[in-house]
């Protein structure tokens, strides 16, 4: 069996269900969400990465390259808004981030 | 004066009023002489300028006069004024009851700035509803109407204010918009929100049946017809006096006026599909919200109420879709339009007094009040329909119509008749009449000079048109016999396809 | 001079109305008093003109009135015989009870007020006698309703007044409600309701001999199509059904009674005299159509005989004095709808005519008598006033007398009732119509009970011990001679009505007088042959009113007792008749109870609890339920939100998958 | 089955797993070296494709910097892990069946899809041949030339992270000394140095 | 790229330099001039803002720069007229209240210009890539600004919560992205329109558009993707809140159409489900959960979840008529909600400072008559009663419904905004209705400003409304 686009496309889709799951999943800990999120990204530059191998198309990795830049400011910018949440608070534990609802 | 914009001046007129009492500043005493001053000036002088619509208006003339059109929204939606039979009547009404409503309110204290603006704001709104040529403009101002009224109740109403007011606006609201979905449609398909193209517009049967729908939809809960009246005796209830009169007397005939104008005019023959239906829930209306009327403890509402019934027969009048019923109809609202407002003004001459709206706490008022008796004798006779009041006309027409169409109609309807004089003159009965017991009550004055210059030009009136009625059915005819016609044909042309199919 | 006729007291009525606080009361009185006497006198010379003359009608134009589409009605005079005699009497007696009034209502702080409802009254009389159109007749029958409305609540104070006068105009617009149909019905028939055209169209209607009856539909009502004769049938009846209401008959009677409450000159005026007899004529006006049709007078002579019959025993026992005469009326009334149903509408309006002064002239002799005795009007209270007020006593007994129609038989000689209400019973005995014999049969009854009850009113009241207490009997006195004169006029009428006009109304003047105005079928040959009935037809009357006489004289004069034992041993019958046939509780418990009741329900129940409950309050209650979901979905945790977020992309994704899929 | 598929499934199955384990491991610490063993593998799987550059970066950018990064906080907040992982996963079943139904989809769509042919190596953009033009080589060529208005965007994209993360984080302390050299060289004797007289027999 | 292509690239992205350098420029002078230099700042940014508003009005043309990933369109231009308006309000608001809660620092009118510059590519992007880089670059932006006031907890927990759903959604719109890139080949939205109208749709590809959707739809806050919305506008300092609650949304739905109308409308019938979905769900949702409300703000992040339910109802229908309904509708959108907020800004007591609930509003109609009278107009525009001018946005885009035949989604929107006009006529009950509490310190000038100025136009759009309907109309014809 040939190792085509379907596997490469499968393989994200794995790591996309598992990223999208661990946000709900898990409910202790900001952070973990956050990792989440790269899984995600993660999952989303296989599939450019892969589709730009297929299509023999170089936009699908430049594609790549600027979301993993993205994606680096993005944690950047979480997780000092993580910080600065942790200290007002005391706590990153999601279930503690509930003081506005309704 | 043929080029002058005078419906255009007539509607915004109190506009301008209300501009210039929002100029004024002073809070004091003179600042709401000031105020009310202003108020009447604004719109007295609108009714004189009102009844030059009237002399100029051609009675002859079946089609809209005094037009003025401006391009405006785009979308085709164009600043369209004009008047026929039909509606130039309404304006003339409106225009002379506001005047009355201010002096009716002379004696609001509370916040008499805004009071007022809700007021002359009202009146625009309101005679724009009857001048629109354009169907957008029309559910503009039909609309808008709301607005002010809200406010009217909310603030300057009684104990249950707020729910009235909202029940009022959402009640309304609701059907109103499926109305404005239909409005939509109706510009879909005829590509024109122009009132008279869209009145020669053939709509396909299908289309007519849902349009029909959704016009029903907003004109059943203005007029109110059961079973969507409930609004109206809660609203009723709390509004000030004023705002009770502007509701029975003109509000409640947007509906009956959009059910002439649109519905009749512009599906007939979803109209004439439907016109069972409405008769059955005008019938309804009468003896259910008669025998309602009947066992209530609160004066508004059982006038509430009977206007209710009284619509019954306007519903009834206008989908008999004859000359006797249009007619009867059209007249019909207008002398409700005095008679139920003239009821309320006399409830608000007790209440002023008394402040309570409970029958069981007045009695034998007669007594050291007679000229309030005579008037309000006057008027509820009038209510009642006695020959030679205003109620009787259209009453009668009305009956007469759909007596032609549906006898079982006509015969529950008429039972109304009976119904109505039972629960009026009850009222009187256990208001006006007996011995003069309760301390309370003693001390009451007759009419006031104010309150007579507001309640005799009304008795006049009311009796003149029950009299002699030939000035308002003289100017109804024409438009009312050119409506009939297309109808008519309408239906036929719908029969010969039927057949050739 | 029809314009003054009609308009004066309109005019009298609006100054007394508006002005009498600034007038006083004497110039009131004097002013619509003085209109009344000047129109009364106009409508003798209208009538002689009219009823002798050549002319047969003349008509009036005043205003036009409603034009839509195809029907136009205008306000318009129609002068014919038939109104000329209406005009006659009403004029002449409200113009004598105008100035009884003023020494009845002497000491009434309203008086100015109480002219103009009477005012008012006679001009709404007036429109609807000289009506051109079914609708000016309305006009005019409703006017009425409402003066009548007016003066029997005249003494506001009094609840039980105020009440007999809404009762009253309620159960006259039951009536009306009948009358309104009839007049649509009359529209869809003839196109018109204005009376030319409908007399014109009635042709039309009539049945020609051998022709086919025609099976044409005319009139879909009530889901029945009905051919010409059947809808002409309904529309009469539909009529008579406002005659009903107005004419106080049986089932409609019960406001009559009860409308004693009223001042006496007003029940003398308006429910003895002019207005309650609107229903005859109304119906006589309307003869040329209620003559094609058998089968609606059949019913009119049904009710006419059953109301004479019914009306005359409850007279027997009633003690009110005015309700005794009341009755009377009512019984009255049935006569002349039974001489309507049968075809002799020449003697209903006879007996009207004559009806109109005996009645009267009972009614003022009543006030007269109540005035003596200080405002009593129980004639358990009364007693031996003979002696006090004498003249009184008299003109009541020429009332009586001609009520009961004394005369003698086979002659032309007797009092006013003698004339007209054995002419009808005559009649009665030879019409074809179906109900006739039972006609016959009750009237005769009717007429015996109407002797024993009139007779026993004037034994009760003016003979025997006086009954009043000391007190009042020291003030009783003679009335003043403003108010004895008109009692002398209407006995006039009471006595010679008969013999100076029988001739005109249904005797050998018959065309001549009446000149069309009422209209008779060449078949209808009543007023032939009621000439030759047998003699002991022509006695039974006679002789009822004589047995009538007997017993009462027997019982109230020659042993008192016997009534009270009578009454122990039938008790029940007695407490039937007492309570008028259980009417009013009946009616109570049908229609004012039930109707309350079902308000009450419909308000509370229908309003309240359904239309409310699942109307706005219901939605209200709906909408904050979800609100109150939805809100609680918003949990403020991360995860439900990125949950909520997955759920709804998952739930697109499986959507577009499945939709690719089917 | 070549070797290329070999290493694919390798990678493949060690990157789910380690990414399950992100999500799941008790303690943070274990799920940032789990994402970074995600991050190897799947610069495994770049590398398999031919995105050199790519996965290099992912090494360097991810592992060197971003999951570095993130073990620094999950190690200074300092948080009580254990007492945070008690509670129960109430939504934990529908999530997993959402979670599963919306994968099963995906693969069954995605791992099923046929494309095109033609589509095949149809980029727009062709990848140079490796022999021509290595694949950094390759993504720099485009990158500062076709593609410079991503590239300056990316640029203020750091910006905004930059100002973002010294906005919510850097602060200035008022009870904290500082050096402040121009203070101390603008320091002269006029402003430091006060002349007290001091009567004499009564101290300062 | 030729240096000439380049030239004309940067003439025609010259408004989003301007905002570029600008931003860096105010950078550096607030670096420099340290922490008491916020208000400059705050006024040079205004007027940055307000040269590239002018530049765009009056110098910009039309065309496609940068290899077509950047598109200047009428289109774009007036979405960007909105978006300047939008932030250049929302700045002026921020003034009186940056002291206040605490927001006094200068890098925060940097951050604003730096996320209308995303907005504006946004509008502009015309290629996946740029509108990825371009959301995140107004994103970004956007997380810091929500959670501004760093010591409070509320202001942070919202940028948490904004950022880590945001982060989510990004992700999904990045892999939709990913498979729409990968079943057309292409990034740009010509071409991928272009493949899609030859080939055969694929189900991989829908699969793609919904999670572009998804993501998109949680910038826009609409429903099931908008649980952010509430939490982030309570939390989020008030001048924050306007701003998110004006701008972003026009830029969002602004690219949402371009996407839809352009990329995938060879698929029309595809997204148009979804969108009607979308739609619907959020139109019902804004208008219940609205009604359980007590703090304003959050009532205003139902009522703008109701209104983007409102406006996606132009754009379900797909049809010229509907994206200028579309245009329409955020204008009107954006000016009611400006003045809103601008009313809740002014809403300060002596003692408590700004306060939020409902409730205080009480009696401000004796107390306020001018603030009242203006946030009573506002409230029933918002309502969509006419004459005022949320009644024609409803009126414009619920016509496009119609004439698409969405009769379905017509109805409900008109139900849901029955439903909807209860909570907008409680709070002028409150205002109306209701005793008067202790009153609110007078509000500051430029707070009167706007809402004056909002609370007239949308009185005055009957006249104003030719002119304003006719620029949508043109901007809509870009597509068509």
């Amino acid at each position: 069996m040939e190792i085509g686009i379907s596997h490469y496309l499968t393989v994200g889709a794995l790591l996309f269900t598992i990223g999208v799951f661990g946000i709900f999943l898990n409910r202790k800990n900001v952070i973990v969400i956050l990792m989440s999120v790269e899984l995600i990204l993660l999952a989303v530059n296989l599939n450019l990465v892969a589709f730009s191998a297929f299509l023999n198309d170089i936009v699908g990795q430049v594609f790549a390259l600027f979301i993993l830049t993205v994606a680096a400011a993005e944690a950047a910018i979480g997780l000092a808004i993580l910080v600065t949440f942790y200290r007002n608070r005391g706590s990153i534990a999601v279930e503690d981030i509930n003081t506005m609802k309704g | 004066m043929t080029d002058w914009p005078i419906l255009s001046t007539v509607t915004f007129l109190p506009l301008v009023g209300a501009l210039l009492i929002l100029m004024i500043r002073d809070d004091s005493e003179i600042g709401r002489r000031n105020i009310r001053n202003v108020a009447l000036l604004a719109t007295s002088f609108t009714f004189v300028l009102s009844l030059f619509i009237w002399i100029n208006f051609d009675s002859a003339e079946p089609n809209f006069q005094m037009v003025e059109r401006v391009e405006w929204l785009g979308s085709g939606i164009a600043y369209h004024m004009g008047v026929d039979g039909i509606s130039m009547l309404f304006v003339i009404l409106t225009t002379f009851l506001m005047p009355i409503c201010i002096l009716a309110s002379w004696r609001v204290e509370k916040r008499v700035k805004e009071y007022m603006i809700a007021f002359l704001v009202l009146e625009t709104f309101m005679i724009g509803v009857f001048c629109a040529l354009d169907i957008v403009l029309f559910y503009i101002f039909f609309e808008a109407g709301l607005i002010p009224m809200f406010i009217i109740i909310g603030v300057w109403g009684g104990k249950r204010r707020v729910y009235a007011s909202f029940k009022f606006f959402l009640y309304t609201l609701l059907g109103s918009l499926l109305m404005l979905l239909a409005i939509m449609a109706m510009y879909w398909d005829a590509g024109t929100t122009d009132i008279p193209l869209l009145l020669n517009h053939d709509f396909s049967a299908e289309m007519q049946f849902w349009l029909w729908i959704a016009f029903f939809a907003s004109f059943a809960v203005k007029m109110p017809m059961w079973p969507v009246h409930t609004w109206l005796p809660d609203a009723h209830v709390e509004a000030p006096t004023a705002g009770s009169v502007i509701l029975a007397a003109i509000l409640l005939k947007l509906g009956g006026y959009g059910f002439i104008r649109f519905s009749l005019a512009m599906f007939p023959l979803a109209s004439a599909d439907f016109a069972p239906l409405v008769f059955a829930l005008s019938v309804i209306a009468i003896i259910y919200t008669s025998l309602v009327a009947l066992m209530q403890e609160d004066i508004k509402k059982l006038i509430a109420y009977s206007s209710v019934a009284h619509m019954g027969y306007v519903t009834m009048g206008i989908f008999a879709a004859n000359a006797q019923g249009l007619q009867g109809a059209i007249f019909q609202m207008l002398s409700h339009g005095l008679v139920s407002g003239a009821l309320f003004l006399c409830v608000g001459v007790i209440y002023d007094r008394l402040h309570t709206r409970e029958i069981a706490a007045y009695g034998g008022l007669v007594n050291n009040m007679p000229k309030y008796a005579l008037v309000f004798m006057v008027f509820t006779m009038a209510n009642v329909g006695l020959p030679g009041t205003s109620g009787f006309v259209g009453e009668f027409l009305t009956l007469i119509g759909i007596f032609r169409v549906n006898t079982w109609v006509a015969l529950l309807a008429t039972t109304g008749v009976v119904l109505s004089a039972a629960y009026a003159l009850w009222l009187y009965r256990r208001i006006i009449f007996g011995a003069l017991e309760k301390e309370s009550l003693k001390a009451m004055l007759d009419l006031s000079r104010r309150e007579k210059v507001i309640l005799y030009p009304l008795v006049a009136l009311v009796i003149f048109f029950g009299v002699y009625p030939m000035p308002i059915l003289d100017v109804t005819a024409a438009s009312v016999e050119n409506l009939l016609n297309n109808y008519t044909a309408a239906i036929q042309s719908a029969g010969d396809v039927a057949l050739s199919n | 001079m029809y314009h003054a006729i009609v308009f004066l007291p309109l005019i009298g009525a609006i100054i007394a109305g508006l002005f009498g606080r600034s007038l006083g009361a004497k110039a009131c009185e004097y002013i619509t008093s003085g209109f009344l006497v000047f129109a009364a006198f106009l409508s003798w010379i209208a009538f002689f003109s009219v009823a002798y003359g050549d002319t047969d009608v003349i008509r009036v134009p005043v205003l036009q009135w409603i034009q839509s589409g195809s029907m136009s009605v205008d306000w318009s005079f129609r002068i014919d015989t038939l109104t000329a005699v209406m005009l006659v009497v009403v004029n002449t007696v409200s113009a004598l009870v105008h100035i009884y009034s003023i020494g009845y209502m002497h000491h009434d702080p309203h008086r100015p007020r109480f002219f103009a409802y009477l005012s008012l009254f006679t001009f709404a009389m007036l429109m609807l006698v000289t009506s051109d159109n079914l609708l000016q007749m309305f006009f005019g029958w409703e006017g009425v309703g409402l003066a009548s409305y007016l003066l029997i609540g005249f003494w506001y104070k009094k609840p039980t007044a105020t009440a007999a006068a809404m009762k009253a105009f309620i159960v006259n617009r039951v009536g009306d409600f009948g009358f309104a149909l009839g007049i649509f019905g009359v529209f869809v028939l003839f196109g018109s309701i204005s009376f030319d055209t409908i007399f014109a169209g009635a042709a039309d209607f009539m049945p020609v001999e051998g022709a086919d009856p025609g099976m044409e539909v005319v009139l879909n009502f009530l889901g029945y199509s009905l051919t010409r004769a059947d809808a002409l049938t309904v529309t009469c009846l539909l009529l008579f059904m406002g005659a009903m209401g107005k004419s106080a008959q049986f089932l409609l009677h019960t406001w009559l009674p009860d409308a004693m409450e009223g001042p006496t000159p007003v029940s003398a005026l308006i429910h003895a005299a002019t207005m309650v007899t609107a229903g005859v004529f109304l119906v006589a006006r309307m003869s040329p159509i209620f003559e094609l049709s058998i089968d609606a007078r059949t019913v009119v002579v049904i009710i006419g005989a059953i109301t004479a019959f019914f009306a005359a025993t409850v007279g027997l026992v009633q003690n009110d004095i005015k309700r005794v005469i009341a009755y009377s009326t009512c019984s009255q009334l049935g006569y002349m709808f039974v001489a309507l149903g049968i075809g002799a509408y020449g003697a209903a309006i006879f007996h009207l005519f004559t009806h109109a002064f005996f009645k009267a002239l009972l009614f003022l002799g009543a006030g007269s008598v109540i005035h003596a005795v200080s405002d009593e009007q129980d004639m358990r209270r009364m007693g031996g006033l003979r002696i006090y007020i004498p003249r009184t006593y008299w003109m009541m007994i020429i009332g009586t007398v001609a009520l009961t129609g004394v005369g003698i038989p086979g002659l032309y000689f007797g009092t006013a009732g003698f004339f007209s209400k054995d002419a009808i019973i005559e009649s009665a005995f030879v019409a074809e119509n179906a109900a006739a014999g039972f006609a016959f049969t009750m009237l005769v009854i009717a007429a015996l009970f109407t002797s024993f009850y009139s007779w026993r009113l004037i034994f009760m009241t003016f003979h025997g011990k006086p009954r009043a207490s000391a007190d009042v009997m020291h003030h009783v006195h003679e009335s003043p001679a403003i108010m004895m004169v008109p009692l002398y006029i209407l006995a006039v009428g009471a006595l010679l009505a008969g013999i100076l006009f029988h001739k005109q109304f249904f005797g050998d003047y018959y065309e001549g007088f009446w000149q069309g105005a009422l209209f008779t079928l060449p078949t209808n040959q009543i007023l032939e042959e009621f000439h030759h009935v047998p003699f002991w037809v022509k006695l039974s009357p006679f002789m009822a009113m004589l047995i009538g006489l007997v017993t009462a004289w027997y019982m109230y004069i020659r042993s008192p007792e016997t009534p009270k034992e009578l009454a122990a041993q039938h008790r029940g019958l007695y407490q039937f008749l007492l309570n008028k046939w259980y009417f009013d509780e009946l009616y109570d418990f049908l229609f004012v109870r039930s109707s309350k009741a079902l308000g009450r329900f419909l308000w509370k129940e229908g309003d309240g609890r359904v239309i409310d409950g699942f109307g706005p309050n219901g939605v209200a209650a709906r909408v904050q339920d979800v609100t109150g979901r939805v809100v609680r979905l918003q949990s403020g945790y991360l995860y439900h939100y990125a949950f909520v977020m997955l759920i709804g992309v998952a739930a697109l994704v499986t959507w577009m998958m499945l939709g690719s899929a089917f | 089955m070549g070797l290329q598929a070999v290493f694919f499934y390798l990678f493949a199955f060690v990157a789910v797993a380690s990414a399950f384990m992100v999500i799941s491991a008790r303690n943070p610490v274990h799920s940032v070296l789990f994402l970074i063993l995600t991050f190897f593998n799947s610069a495994g799987l770049f590398l398999l494709t031919g995105a050199e550059f790519l996965a290099m970066i992912l090494l360097v950018v991810y592992v060197g910097a971003v999951a570095v990064l993130f073990l620094f906080v999950v190690m200074m907040l300092d948080v009580d892990f254990t007492q945070l992982r008690s509670g129960v996963l109430e939504y934990a079943p529908i999530g997993a069946l959402v979670g599963l139904i919306l994968a099963a989809e995906l693969i069954i769509v995605l791992g099923g899809a046929t494309f095109a042919p033609e589509i095949a190596g149809s980029g727009a953009m062709a990848i140079p041949p490796l022999t021509e033009r290595q694949n950094t080589q390759a993504l720099g060529d485009v990158l500062y030339t076709d593609f410079i208005y991503f590239f300056q965007i990316a640029g203020l994209i750091l910006l905004v992270a930059m100002i973002g993360a010294i906005v919510l984080t850097l602060r200035q302390r008022d009870n904290v000394k500082r050096q402040d050299i121009a203070a101390q060289v603008a320091r002269g004797p006029a402003n430091s140095i006060e002349v007290v007289k001091v009567k004499p027999g009564q101290g300062v | 790229m030729t240096a000439e292509l380049l030239l004309q690239s940067i003439q025609l992205s010259m408004p989003e330099i301007i905002l570029a350098v600008g931003a860096m420029a105010l950078l550096m002078v607030g670096v420099f001039s340290g922490e008491r230099s916020t208000s400059m700042v705050t006024g040079l940014a205004v007027g940055v803002l307000i040269i590239a508003g002018l530049w765009l009005l009056l110098v910009t043309g039309t065309g496609s720069a940068f290899g077509g990933a950047f598109l200047a369109d009428p289109f774009a231009k007036f979405m960007k007229v909105l978006i300047l308006i939008g932030s250049i309000t929302a700045m002026v608001m921020s003034v009186g209240q940056a002291r206040e809660e605490r927001i006094n620092r200068f890098e925060f009118p940097v951050l604003i210009v730096l996320a209308t510059l995303g907005m504006m590519l946004m509008v502009s992007a015309n290629s996946m890539i740029a509108l990825y880089l371009a959301l995140e670059l107004q994103s970004l932006a956007l997380y810091v600004v929500a959670a501004i006031n760093r010591d409070s907890v509320r202001s942070t927990e919202a940028g948490l919560k904004y950022f880590v759903l945001g982060a989510l959604s990004s992700g999904m719109l990045l892999y939709g992205a990913s498979l729409i890139y990968g079943f057309t080949g292409h990034t740009g939205f010509q071409e991928i329109a272009a493949v899609l109208a030859a080939d055969e749709r694929s189900l991989g590809l829908v699969f793609g558009l919904v999670f572009v959707l998804a993501g998109l739809a949680f910038k826009i806050s609409a429903v099931p993707f908008h649980m952010w919305t509430p939490d982030v506008y309570e939390g989020a300092p008030t001048a924050v809140t306007a701003f998110f609650a004006a701008a972003p949304k026009v830029a969002a739905m602004a690219m949402l159409t371009r996407i839809v109308i352009e990329a995938f409308e060879p698929i029309t019938p595809d997204w148009q489900q979804i969108i009607v979905f979308v739609s619907i769900a959020s139109m019902i949702l804004g208008a219940f959960a609205a009604i359980g409300q007590r703090n304003i703000k959050r009532l205003m992040a139902y009522s703008s979840i109701g209104h983007m339910g409102y406006a996606l109802v132009g754009l379900a229908a797909g049809t010229q008529a509907g994206v200028s309904g579309v245009a329409l509708y955020m204008l009107i959108y954006m000016v009611m909600t400006l003045g809103t907020f601008a009313c809740i800004l002014a809403m300060r007591k002596k003692e408590e400072g700004n306060v939020e609930e409902i409730d205080d509003l009480a009696g401000l109609a004796s107390t306020h008559p001018f603030m009242a009278m203006m946030l009573t107009i506002l409230m029933f525009s918002l309502a969509g009663i006419p004459p005022l001018a949320g009644f024609f946005a409803k009126y414009f885009v619920f016509v496009a419904a119609i004439e698409a035949e969405l009769y379905a989604l017509a109805v409900i929107g008109v139900l849901a905004s029955c439903v909807g006009a209860y909570y907008y006529l409680r709070i002028i009950k409150i205002m109306w209705f209701d005793e008067a509490t202790e009153s609110f310190v007078p509000a500051s000038g430029e707070l009167k400003l706007v809402y004056g100025i909002a609370g007239i136009f949308t009185l005055g759009y009957l006249f104003i409304g030719g002119p304003i309907g006719a620029a949508a109309q043109a901007a809509a014809a870009s597509f068509f």
